[in-house]
């Protein structure tokens, strides 16, 4: 029932990403076991940190789940731009499916934090700049869910939850500087100008475990992706069926 | 000037709703919308006032504002009245007045021709039904447009206010303007062209 | 232009109509933190440490409470549509809204803010500068809620969701208000930085809100 | 292997992530498989979409 | 009965299809825990102390904000003349609404308390009297808020006249229900008389509101 | 039964409106309710639904369910439809159906015979106004009610959806029910008796 008057003649698009991803994905969740399970290898048998001990193993679980949450939304956001501006077909099937993903990997990153937080800091949670600003984050992601699920009419709340998700940006920045604000929060020393100022022992497990997550999540987007295309597929057939019985008498003969 | 609406196709809620609709208006015409409940009467008046993205087709003025949008230059009265309840009657005409006009000079008027006149200072929440959609109508005598979209004008009006409508709407037509209205019952519009929306509702 | 301020001016006599804005706003405002002690216990120290953080978030509650109908109304009673149609802009609309929902709540709030500093025991010096962080930081409170405001416009479950949706919104505001006063009471010049950040942040809201309001405002409409 | 004095924390946050991913992990399988059963009943029960019938997008 | 409950249901639907009610109060619950700490600073040890008071605070805002549109939407589409009229007593009517107030806002928000106690670091004893005193609490705040519902009922900036009708009668539910969880905090036993009273006073709303709500609604349809 | 006004005597907002009317509506009749706008067509009706308390005179039944109040064996249909836009068609009426009579199986019936019975699945708030007027009007079959107040019943509605009216009133009629009903247009209902109120409106 819900499609926007471009579809018919971009109707293709979907159907070759069916296909298409169909073919892919098998491949991808086999390189995110291989990579997982190495990663973890890895992780577990890295040396240990000189400051932190054994703690800083939670920082190869850690540090992906955060960067993936980040790179969710941005996910998100771009596939809104690509909604509200090119108005591609498949640009909202993205953004309603990366929204869900990045939610549970920045929860993740919040308990790991969390869990992390607890021998370092001597406490779970702070009201930290960098901790505060994961959890709006975390929030933004509730509130695009929310404003999605609470609007019957799906093009409409396509549109909307894209304009949110826009406006909603600005969070990134926050989060990423965040530590420079007198935060208890580790500064960038991965993803920062200039060489990484992490021991290559721990760098190299660390971004074994970025990339295995990455590949994870991106698994997971193509799965969520092909649902709401299968979703939308199942409500077209429904309303087909209300037409042939409803609407086809009302419509002008094609 | 004219109205033009080339095969023009309108979705809603993303089903196909009405498809090669194509009509001239010109100065001093009526169109008078007929069809049954839900054939598209209100959507495709949205559609001309620009509230609605057109699925296909074009709607177009000749000779009218270029720089402005068509919408801009119709007086829209839908089903709903755009009446604030706690504002007096006075208070909603002069607001729209000045809103769509920059004057109210022709307030009174407006308001004694639709019979609000003894009403100026009634909060509009206690005028009745019928009241309510007159105050409504007197937005078309607040402000000047050439085009008039009318959607169900008639409804829960007297046949005193009817008449007055029909008077209104012919001067209006006289002096060049153009109006578009959705019914059921009849209007008694003069010179009145007829558009049938798919004949067969979904009912 | 004249549209524009006689959009404002109903919408004002409007407001005063329906339930004198100010008088409420300011009576939500005053029993908010006349709960909090009643919540955390009589503790004068207490309180005054955490006055100028409990008046900022009850102002943003306040606020938030009364962003709710910035459009609903209109849409009900059929106004928008004329709206959108006539001669303003849709983005000009959703900037006069969001003007009087600033003159009807943010500026009376701001102006009893010392007033409840009072009931709180703040220090006496700190009224100033939480005065100014407000009168810099409720408008972007305003705009951006014309945003929150019009995204769950159809929604009519508007009010939590609306609250969702605006506290992170509202978040960049309440920190660098929060942190000017908070540096003020250290050093004066130290008040300066977080407060021009505040302006900033105002700036670019009212700037940037009123064009995703009204870009959301037409999505309702179509 | 020995984890020192923070094991408990390492492994209920290495813990914490399986568990989460696996609920989305089912959810979504569990999601596609449902969507798929039900466009195959409609199917087989002859609702097709027209060849211009759009397919949601 | 049949029709009583029937009237639930059919709210309890349109709540859940308008914007997923329950999802949404959280999510306003979770901000307003977010957004204090901003306001007064992550001072743990401070946060610890007030927890319960802002938790409790929290809910009373979550459910007000809630509150607003209680019976407007009846009155908007005229379903409530149809109510009026029909075979239920209006007193029952209200019952029922506030019967689906407390379901999609007391409850769910007295489930999440104690997460947010762990935002807050509150102590883990704490939570139990505090579940315990907000389940006592909470039927008091749906069935007191009809009443603030229905009076406000016309007057359209009903948002912020509600809330301040309604805080001052929150306020016995507030003090024992933070004094039940202080009380218990020193002495199981002194957890008693507290509670006690909070259930009485959630009782005597049960019974007396609806009434109140009635008539006020009575009026208005006149 | 018997509906018995006697000189009833209506204010509104403190000010008299309607005064002395008096009238009898026997079983299986029809009373019309004539008038300007704003003179007190609705009034009466909410008036003799319950609603409005009467500044004199008396509203009774005669030969109904004496502990049942007026309101409770009416059907009142007033201006607004009381449909929730978020719910169905089907749950809306079911709703109803529910809530008045306490059992859902006159639902089918009552949406087929209003021609709803394709759209059961669609939210209210799609519908189009003629469509929502036909949802409000079906409550009156969702349950039985010897009396039905009708306020402007054919508001927005198209020709069919009217004649389908005409025909379930008949119906009622037939079976010893009354109804009263307030119109600007002619119902076409066979015979119907006709109460012209205050020929000065406050206009
Ligand atoms: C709930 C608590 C926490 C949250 C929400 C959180 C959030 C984040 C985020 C968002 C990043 C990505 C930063 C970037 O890419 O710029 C990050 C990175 C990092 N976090 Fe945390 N963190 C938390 C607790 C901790 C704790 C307790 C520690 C250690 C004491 C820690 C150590 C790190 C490290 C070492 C990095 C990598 C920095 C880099 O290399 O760029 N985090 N965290
Ligand atoms: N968002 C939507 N999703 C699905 N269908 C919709 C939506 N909005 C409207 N419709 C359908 O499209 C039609 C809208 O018709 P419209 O309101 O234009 O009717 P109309 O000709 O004005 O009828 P009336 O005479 O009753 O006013 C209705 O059949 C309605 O069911
Ligand atoms: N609270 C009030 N205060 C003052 N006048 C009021 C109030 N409520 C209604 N009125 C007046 O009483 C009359 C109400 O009439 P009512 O709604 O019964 O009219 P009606 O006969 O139904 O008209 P219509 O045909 O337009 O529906 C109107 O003239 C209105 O101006
Ligand atoms: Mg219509
Ligand atoms: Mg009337």
């Amino acid at each position: 029932m819900v499609f926007m008057p471009t579809l018919r003649q971009s109707l293709a698009n979907p159907t070759r990403f069916m296909e298409l991803s169909a073919w892919l994905l098998p491949w991808i969740t086999g390189a995110a076991c291989v990579l997982l399970t190495l990663g973890l290898y890895m992780s577990f048998t890295a040396p240990l940190d000189y400051q932190q001990g054994h703690a800083a193993k939670i920082m190869f679980v850690h540090v992906p789940t955060a960067w993936l949450s980040m790179f969710g939304y941005a996910l998100v956001a771009f596939s809104s731009f690509g909604l509200l501006v090119f108005r591609h077909p498949l640009a909202d099937v993205s953004a309603k499916a990366a929204a869900p993903v990045g939610a549970v990997f920045t929860l993740l990153c919040l308990l790991t934090g969390s869990l992390w937080g607890k021998p370092m800091w001597g406490t779970f949670w702070v009201w930290d700049p960098r901790l505060t600003s994961v959890l709006i984050l975390f929030l933004l992601y509730l509130g695009l869910i929310a404003l999605r699920s609470s609007i019957e009419d799906e093009t409409l709340a396509a549109k909307l939850t894209a304009v949110l998700s826009l406006v909603g940006i600005v969070i990134l920045p926050v989060i990423k500087f965040s530590v420079e604000w007198n935060s208890l929060h580790q500064p960038a020393s991965v993803m920062r100008l200039g060489a990484p100022t992490i021991h290559p022992s721990l760098l190299r497990p660390l971004l074994v475990m970025a990339l295995a997550m990455s590949v994870v999540f991106l698994a997971l987007y193509l799965k969520a992706m092909r649902n709401e295309v299968l979703r939308r597929r199942l409500k077209a057939l429904r309303a087909y069926q209300v037409q042939t019985s409803v609407d086809l008498a009302r419509q002008p003969a094609e | 000037m004219k109205l033009l609406v080339e095969n023009l196709a309108l979705n809603r809620g993303g089903r196909p709703l009405l498809a090669g609709i194509s009509f001239v208006v010109g100065a001093g015409e009526v169109l008078v919308l007929l069809g049954a409940n839900g054939v598209g009467k209100t959507t495709l008046i949205r559609a001309i006032a620009g509230l609605l993205a057109p699925a296909a087709g074009s709607i177009r003025i000749e000779g009218g504002k270029p720089e402005r949008s068509v919408g801009e230059q119709c007086h829209y009265i839908g089903h709903l009245n755009g009446v604030k309840a706690s504002l007096t009657v006075a208070q909603n005409a002069a607001f729209w007045a000045r809103f769509l006009g920059r004057s109210r000079d022709r307030l009174d008027a407006a308001l004694a021709a639709f019979g609000l006149a003894n009403l100026r200072d009634i909060p509009a929440a206690y005028l009745s039904a019928g009241q309510q959609r007159r105050l409504g109508l007197a937005r078309v005598l607040l402000a000047h447009r050439p085009i008039w979209l009318l959607d169900e004008p008639t409804a829960s009006l007297d046949h005193a206010a009817a008449a007055v409508l029909t008077r209104v709407v012919s001067e209006h037509l006289a002096s060049g303007g153009l109006v578009i209205a959705a019914t059921h019952v009849p209007l008694g519009f003069a010179t009145a062209r007829e558009l049938a929306l798919g004949a067969a509702a979904p009912t | 232009m004249s549209a524009f301020l006689e959009l404002a001016r109903r919408d004002l006599s409007v407001a005063w109509k329906e339930g004198s804005a100010v008088g409420v706003a300011l009576g939500f405002y005053l029993v908010v933190v006349t709960l909090l002690p009643l919540g955390i216990g009589p503790d004068l120290n207490l309180l005054r440490r955490i006055a100028p953080g409990v008046l900022w978030v009850a102002l943003l509650l306040a606020a938030l409470l009364s962003l709710g109908r910035m459009f609903e109304t209109d849409l009900e009673d059929g106004s928008l549509e004329v709206l959108a149609i006539g001669p303003l802009p849709l983005e000009a609309v959703a900037a006069a809204k969001s003007l009087t929902h600033w003159l009807t709540t943010g500026v009376p709030l701001t102006g009893l803010a010392p007033l409840l500093g009072l009931l709180l025991d703040m220090e006496p010096e700190t009224y100033g500068v939480l005065t100014l962080s407000m009168l810099a930081g409720t408008p972007a409170v305003s705009s951006l809620g014309a945003v929150g405001a019009a995204l769950t416009l159809r929604t009519r479950r508007g009010g939590l969701l609306l609250a969702l949706l605006m506290l992170p919104l509202f978040v960049p505001t309440l920190v660098f208000g929060i942190e000017a006063v908070r540096a003020a009471n250290l050093a004066a010049e130290a008040f300066l930085p977080s407060f021009l950040m505040l302006c900033a942040v105002s700036l670019a809201a009212l700037v940037l809100a009123p064009l995703a309001a009204a870009a959301a405002l037409r999505f309702h409409l179509q | 292997m020995d984890l020192g004095p923070h094991a408990a924390y390492i492994w209920s946050a290495y813990a914490a992530v399986g568990v989460g991913l696996a609920i989305l992990i089912v959810w979504l399988l569990f999601d596609g498989r449902r969507h798929q059963r039900l466009i195959d009943e409609l199917e087989a029960r002859g609702v097709r979409r027209r060849s211009d019938q759009p397919g949601g997008e």
